[in-house]
C-alpha cells in the first residue's frame, strides 16, 4: 500500500476542477451570495443554489421543518426569489470567489423549463441542474415529473436545445425503476444526473395536538433515514450511465461520503447534515474522505473503487 | 433527538394594548438572546425570544405585528403551542457598567438579559423606546430591579428614539459594554454613536429553520447565519457586513431594503 | 376531561377481540407456535406467522441484516418452513392459548397464492395476510406485485373467492399511488390493508471491504427511518378505504403509536424496535398509548381521533 | 449506533486438523458464552463464542464443519472479518467448584469461562471430549491454567464420550456447579446425569439476525430466543423446554429432531 503524504481531495466533474467531491444540496443555504460564499468556506467544492424559478415564491408558512428518529422532514416548498434575482446572487458570489455554480432551476413544465435554462446560460453559474421532483406537480398529477420517463426526456431535451451549460437532472426517489429514468435523461442529452431528492413525502402528527407537525401536513424526508436507499439508488444508475452521478441523500460521515462515492457517484451532496451535526460536518467529511485515501493508499477521489454491480443471489 | 415540544400556556400577562407575555413550563434552559420556534398548529412557525425564566417557567413576550403575532398573542391559558429550540447564540453577559437598549419587542431578551449581568455582579442601565408610552414592554419589570432605567415614547415631549436617549445616557456615564435589541434601523442608528465601545446586538431576519439550513436569515457577504452564529452578533461580526441596516431578506428570499438604503451592489 | 382510571387497550379487529392494537409484524419471530407464544406474552394483541410459501425456503446466506443511523436493512429472504409446518405450528400455538393468528402467505402468483389461502382456510388461523411485496417478484419484473393495481387485485380476488377467512392485502411502499392500490385491494374483496413492508430496497457498504454489507447486496429498509412515510402512506389510503389498516413501519415508542392510530391504523405493527430496544419494547409502547388514553381522557384505543385528510396548502 | 465492526485478522494458530483460531484486536469486551456474528464478506454469516480475551485482543476457535467455518478457518493474517456483537447472555462464573464440560468446539467459550471462574476465585475442573484426539481443541491452553483438566477421544481406549468422563469425575468430588457447552445431543445426555445440581448449558441453534427479530433460533414451547435469551441457559429455562434434545430447526425454520428424537406433539 502507497501511503502518500498528500492525498488530495481534487475532483474533477464535467471539466471543472473542484477542491473537494462535496456537494452544497439545492435548498440547504444558497440562497444569497452570502451564503453561497459561507458554504465554499465552510469546504464545500461546489455549491448549488435554492431550485429558482420563474416568479419569486414565498414557501408555505411553516412550520417547515421536523426532526424525527431517522432524520427530518421539510415543506419549506421550493421558496425562493425568482430566477432575475436568483441569478444576480450568483454573478456576485461568481465575481468575489471565481468558483463554480451549480443553478437549480424549478418549474412545472418544458416551456418554462427552458426559459429558466435560457436566462441561466446568460448568467455567471456553470452548470444547470433541474429540479424535476416538484411538489406542486406531485399535487397536480398524483407523482413527481421525475417519475414519468417520458416528461423527464421531454425536459432535459428541451432544455439542451438553448443551453450552452453542462445540465443535470435532479431526480426523485419516488418513482419505479430509477436506472430506465436516469437512462432516458442522458439520452435526452444530460450531462449528469442527481440522485436522490427527498423521499416520500411524509408525516409527522403532533399527538397531543392532534394535528400534523408540519404546515401544510406533509414534508419531504432527508437525513440518515435515506442514506441506504440513496446509495442503492445510485449504485444502480451509476451502474449503467455513462455521465456523471452527484450523489446525495443522508451523508453524515466520511465513512457515509466514502459509501457514496464507492456506489458510483462522483460528487457527494451533504444537506441535512448541516443542522443535525453543524456546518463543521463539511470539513470533518472531506477529513474523513482523505484519511481514507491514505488509509487504503489511494490517490485520489477518483480512484475510490466502484462497487461491482451485478446480481448474486 | 426531538428538539421540539408541545406545551400548554400555563399562564398570560397583558403587556399594554399590543403585547402579552405567555408563560410556559418548558422545561428547558435559555440563555439571554436566544430563541424559539413558536407555532400554534394553526399554521406559520416563527422566532420568539424569551423575555423571563424563573425555575422553569419561561415567558414569551409577544407583540402584534402581523398575522401570526396577532394570533399568538391572543392565546388564552391552557392553548398548545409548539417550541423548537432554544436556538442561537446569546449575549455574553458582563460585570462590568453595561448599557442595554431596546426598541419594541427588541426589549424582551434584554430583560433576561439584565437579570443575568446583575447575577454576574454587573451594573445595567437600560434605555427602553417604542413610539408611543403603552407601546414600551415590560417597564414594570425593569423598574422592580436593582438597575438604571430609562424610557422614552417617540410621540411623547421631545420625541426622543432609544438611540437619542441612549446617547445622553452615554455622555452622562461611559458604559464599559452595550447591548441593543430592536429594528435594524434602530440599530443601524445605534451604531455610529458608539465611537470605539464595544457591543453586541441581536439581530432580526426572516426565519423559516431556524437551525442554520434554509438559508434564509444569512447575511451578505459572510453568509452567516443569524439562526446560529445569531441572533447575538459581536461588533466584528456586524462590521463585516455589508446588508446590516441596508437591505434583509423577504419569505422568498428577496432582497428588502431598509427605509432610506439604496439599493446596488 | 374524563379522566378513568382504567383505560383498556383491548381493541376490536375484523371481529375479534385483541387485547392490544399491537401486532408482531410478518417476519419479526413468528417462526414457531413457541415464538408465537413468546410474542404474545411479551404483549402483543396480535401475531403473524413468518410469510409462508409452497415449498420451504432456507433464504439468503447473509448477512442478512445490518443497522444504520436511521434504521435497519434485513435480506432474510422470506425463510419459511413451508405452508404445511407452518401450519402445523399455529394449530399448536392455538391449542395452547387459544389467541388469534394472522397467517402470512406468500406466492408470486395468483394460482400459487390460491392454493396457499385454500390451505391456510383449513388451518387454526384467524385472518390470513397476503404478502404483496414478494422481492423474487422484484428480480423478474423490476417492481413488487403490489406495485401494481391490477395485480393485486386479480390476486385477492382469486384468494377470496376459496377463503372462507378475512383476507388483508400487504403492501409496498415502493410503488406510486398507493390510495389507487389499496383501493383496488378493497374492491377486490379484502377485509384489510396492512402497510407498510419494508421499503426500498437499500444497500450499505463496507468501504474497507468494498462490498455490500448484507448478502445478497441490497435489503429492505425498516425501523424508525420509515415511520414518516408509513404515516404518510397510512393516513392517505385509511382515508380513502372503508376496511380498516393495520399500519406499521419504524414505530418504537408509545407516541409513535399513537401517531400511527391517528394517521388511521386499527392496529399497529412493532417489528424492529424489538432489535433496537429489545423486546420490552412491546409492553412500554402498551403503557405509552395507555398513558395518552388517560391524559387525554379517551376512553378507548378506537376512540383516538383520526387526522382530518384534506389538502390545506 | 453501529455494532458491526470490520477488522483484520491479527494472527492465526492451527488447533489440530480441523481446527484455527483468528485471532483480532477487536476492541470490544465479550463476556464467556456470549457470542460473535462473523462473516468474512464471500457470503455467510454464522455465530461464533469468543474462547480468549487478552487485552482487547480476541481469539474464534473455528471448528471446520460446513463450508462456511471451512473458508473462515482458511483465512489467513490480514484477511477481513466482519464482527457483530457481542451478542446474548453470558455464563455466569461462580466462585465455587466449577465443572466445565464441552464436547467439540464447545469447548471453546468454556476457556474464557474457566479463566473467569479462577479470576472470581473458584475451582475449575474441565471435561474436554471429542471424537478422535486431534479434535479436542485448546487442551494446551487449559494445561496452561491452575485448574484440573481431563479430555477424553471417543476412539480411543474405553471409547469414553465427554459426559461419561464428567459423570467420572462428579463420583470422585461433586462440583457446586456445572456448565456445558457442545452439540446439543451431548448436553441431552449430561442433564439426567446432574441430579439436583445446579447448571448452565450453552445452547446451539441457528442463527441469522443474531438480535433477537427473525425467529430462526428460538425453542418451544417458551418461544425464547437463544440468540439473546440465551445461548446460555439456566437450569430452569432448560427445563421448561419441549425441544430441548430433541428437535432443533433449520435455516427455513423447519424441524429437524436430533438423532434418536421421536417427531410428535
Ligand atoms: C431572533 C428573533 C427574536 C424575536 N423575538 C421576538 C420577541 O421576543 N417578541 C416579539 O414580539 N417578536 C419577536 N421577534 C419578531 C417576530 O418573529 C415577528 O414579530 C413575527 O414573526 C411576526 O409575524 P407576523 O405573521 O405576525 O407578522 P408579518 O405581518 O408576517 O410580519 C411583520 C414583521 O415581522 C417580520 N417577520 C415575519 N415573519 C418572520 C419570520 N419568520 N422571522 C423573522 N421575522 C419575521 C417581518 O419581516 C415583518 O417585519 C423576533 C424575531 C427574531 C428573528
Ligand atoms: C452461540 C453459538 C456459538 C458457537 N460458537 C462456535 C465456536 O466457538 N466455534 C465453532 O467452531 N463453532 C461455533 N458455533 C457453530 C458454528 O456457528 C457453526 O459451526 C457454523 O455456523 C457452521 O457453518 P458451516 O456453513 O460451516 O456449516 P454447515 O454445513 O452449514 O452446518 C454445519 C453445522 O453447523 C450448524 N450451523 C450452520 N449454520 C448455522 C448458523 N447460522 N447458526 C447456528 N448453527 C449453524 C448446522 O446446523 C450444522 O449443525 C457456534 C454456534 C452457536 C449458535
Ligand atoms: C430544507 C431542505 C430544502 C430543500 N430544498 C430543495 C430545493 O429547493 N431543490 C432541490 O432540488 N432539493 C431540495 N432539497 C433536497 C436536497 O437538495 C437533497 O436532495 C436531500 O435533502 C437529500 O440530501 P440530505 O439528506 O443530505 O439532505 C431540500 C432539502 C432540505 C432538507
Ligand atoms: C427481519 C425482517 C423480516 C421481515 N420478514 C417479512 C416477511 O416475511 N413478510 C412480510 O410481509 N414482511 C416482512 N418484514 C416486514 C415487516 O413485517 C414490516 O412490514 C416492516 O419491517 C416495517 O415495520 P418495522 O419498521 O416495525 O419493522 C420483515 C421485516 C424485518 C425487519
Ligand atoms: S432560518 Fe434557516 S438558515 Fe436561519
Ligand atoms: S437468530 Fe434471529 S432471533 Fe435469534
Amino acid at each position: 500500500m502507497n501511503h502518500s503524504p498528500n492525498h488530495s481531495l481534487r475532483t474533477e466533474f464535467l471539466g471543472q476542477s473542484l477542491p473537494s467531491p462535496l456537494v452544497l444540496p439545492s435548498g440547504i443555504l444558497g440562497m444569497s451570495h452570502g451564503s453561497l460564499r459561507y458554504a465554499l468556506e465552510k469546504g464545500y467544492g461546489l455549491v448549488t443554489t435554492k431550485s429558482l424559478s420563474l416568479s419569486p415564491r414565498e414557501g408555505h408558512e411553516g412550520p417547515v421543518v421536523a426532526r424525527f428518529a431517522g432524520g427530518v422532514l421539510n415543506s419549506l416548498g421550493l421558496c425562493n426569489p425568482g430566477i432575475d434575482e436568483g441569478l444576480r446572487e450568483v454573478a456576485r458570489f461568481v465575481e468575489a470567489t471565481g468558483a463554480p455554480v451549480l443553478v437549480s432551476l424549478f418549474a412545472v413544465n418544458r416551456p418554462d423549463f427552458v426559459e429558466l435554462a435560457r436566462r441561466a446560460c446568460d448568467g455567471a453559474g456553470s452548470f444547470i441542474e433541474l429540479n424535476l421532483s416538484c411538489p406542486n406537480v406531485m399535487d397536480e398529477f398524483g407523482v413527481p415529473l421525475a417519475a414519468s420517463r417520458d416528461l423527464v426526456a421531454d425536459i432535459v431535451e428541451g432544455v439542451k436545445k438553448v443551453c450552452r451549460l453542462p445540465v443535470v437532472a435532479k431526480l426523485s426517489p419516488n418513482a419505479l425503476d430509477l436506472p430506465s429514468i436516469a437512462l432516458a435523461a442522458q439520452e435526452a442529452g444530460a450531462d449528469g444526473v442527481t440522485l436522490i431528492n427527498t423521499l416520500g413525502p411524509g408525516l409527522l402528527i403532533d399527538t397531543t395536538a392532534r394535528k400534523p407537525v408540519l404546515h401544510p401536513r406533509f414534508g419531504g424526508i432527508s437525513g440518515p433515514a435515506i442514506l441506504p436507499l440513496a446509495l442503492k439508488i445510485v449504485h444502480e444508475c451509476s451502474g449503467v450511465l455513462k455521465v456523471p452521478v452527484i450523489g446525495m441523500g443522508g451523508v453524515s460521515t466520511g465513512d457515509d461520503a466514502v459509501q457514496m462515492l464507492m456506489a458510483g457517484a462522483s460528487l457527494v451532496g451533504v444537506g441535512t447534515a448541516v443542522w443535525l451535526s453543524g456546518i463543521g460536518v463539511v470539513d470533518e467529511i472531506n477529513l474523513g474522505i482523505r484519511e481514507y485515501l491514505e488509509r487504503e493508499g489511494i490517490p485520489s477521489v477518483a480512484g475510490i473503487p466502484k462497487l461491482e454491480t451485478g446480481h448474486e443471489r | 433527538m426531538n428538539d421540539r415540544i408541545t406545551v400548554r400556556i400555563a399562564d398570560t400577562r397583558p403587556e399594554g394594548p399590543k403585547a402579552t407575555t405567555l408563560y410556559v413550563d418548558a422545561g428547558m434552559e435559555v440563555l439571554p438572546g436566544q430563541f424559539l420556534m413558536v407555532a400554534d398548529f394553526a399554521g406559520g412557525e416563527k422566532p420568539f425570544s424569551v423575555s423571563e425564566a424563573e425555575g422553569g417557567r419561561l415567558g414569551i413576550t409577544v407583540r402584534e405585528y402581523g398575522p401570526f403575532s396577532r394570533r399568538l398573542r391572543s392565546m388564552e391559558k391552557g392553548g398548545l403551542l409548539s417550541l423548537r429550540g432554544p436556538y442561537g447564540r446569546p449575549f455574553t453577559p458582563r460585570p462590568g457598567d453595561c448599557l442595554l437598549v431596546g426598541g419594541g419587542s427588541g426589549i424582551a431578551p434584554l430583560h433576561l438579559l439584565a437579570r443575568a449581568i446583575l447575577a454576574a455582579g454587573g451594573r445595567v442601565t437600560v434605555v427602553s423606546g417604542a413610539r408611543t408610552r403603552d407601546e414600551i414592554l415590560l417597564g414594570d419589570r425593569f423598574r422592580r430591579l436593582p438597575l438604571d432605567y430609562h424610557e422614552t415614547a417617540e410621540d411623547e415631549g421631545e420625541g426622543l428614539t432609544a438611540v437619542d436617549l441612549a446617547a445622553r445616557v452615554m455622555e452622562r456615564k461611559r458604559p464599559d459594554f452595550v447591548y441593543a435589541a430592536g429594528p435594524e434601523g434602530m440599530l443601524a442608528a445605534l451604531r455610529p454613536r458608539l465611537g470605539d465601545l464595544d457591543y453586541q446586538f441581536s439581530l432580526e431576519r426572516y426565519m423559516k429553520c431556524g437551525v442554520g439550513i434554509c438559508g434564509s436569515c444569512t447575511c451578505d457577504p459572510t453568509g452567516i447565519r443569524i439562526c446560529v452564529e445569531g441572533p447575538v452578533l459581536d461588533r466584528d461580526r456586524i462590521e463585516e457586513l455589508e446588508d446590516f441596516g441596508r437591505y434583509k431578506r423577504d419569505a422568498s428570499g428577496a432582497r428588502v431594503y431598509f427605509p432610506g438604503a439604496l439599493p446596488g451592489a
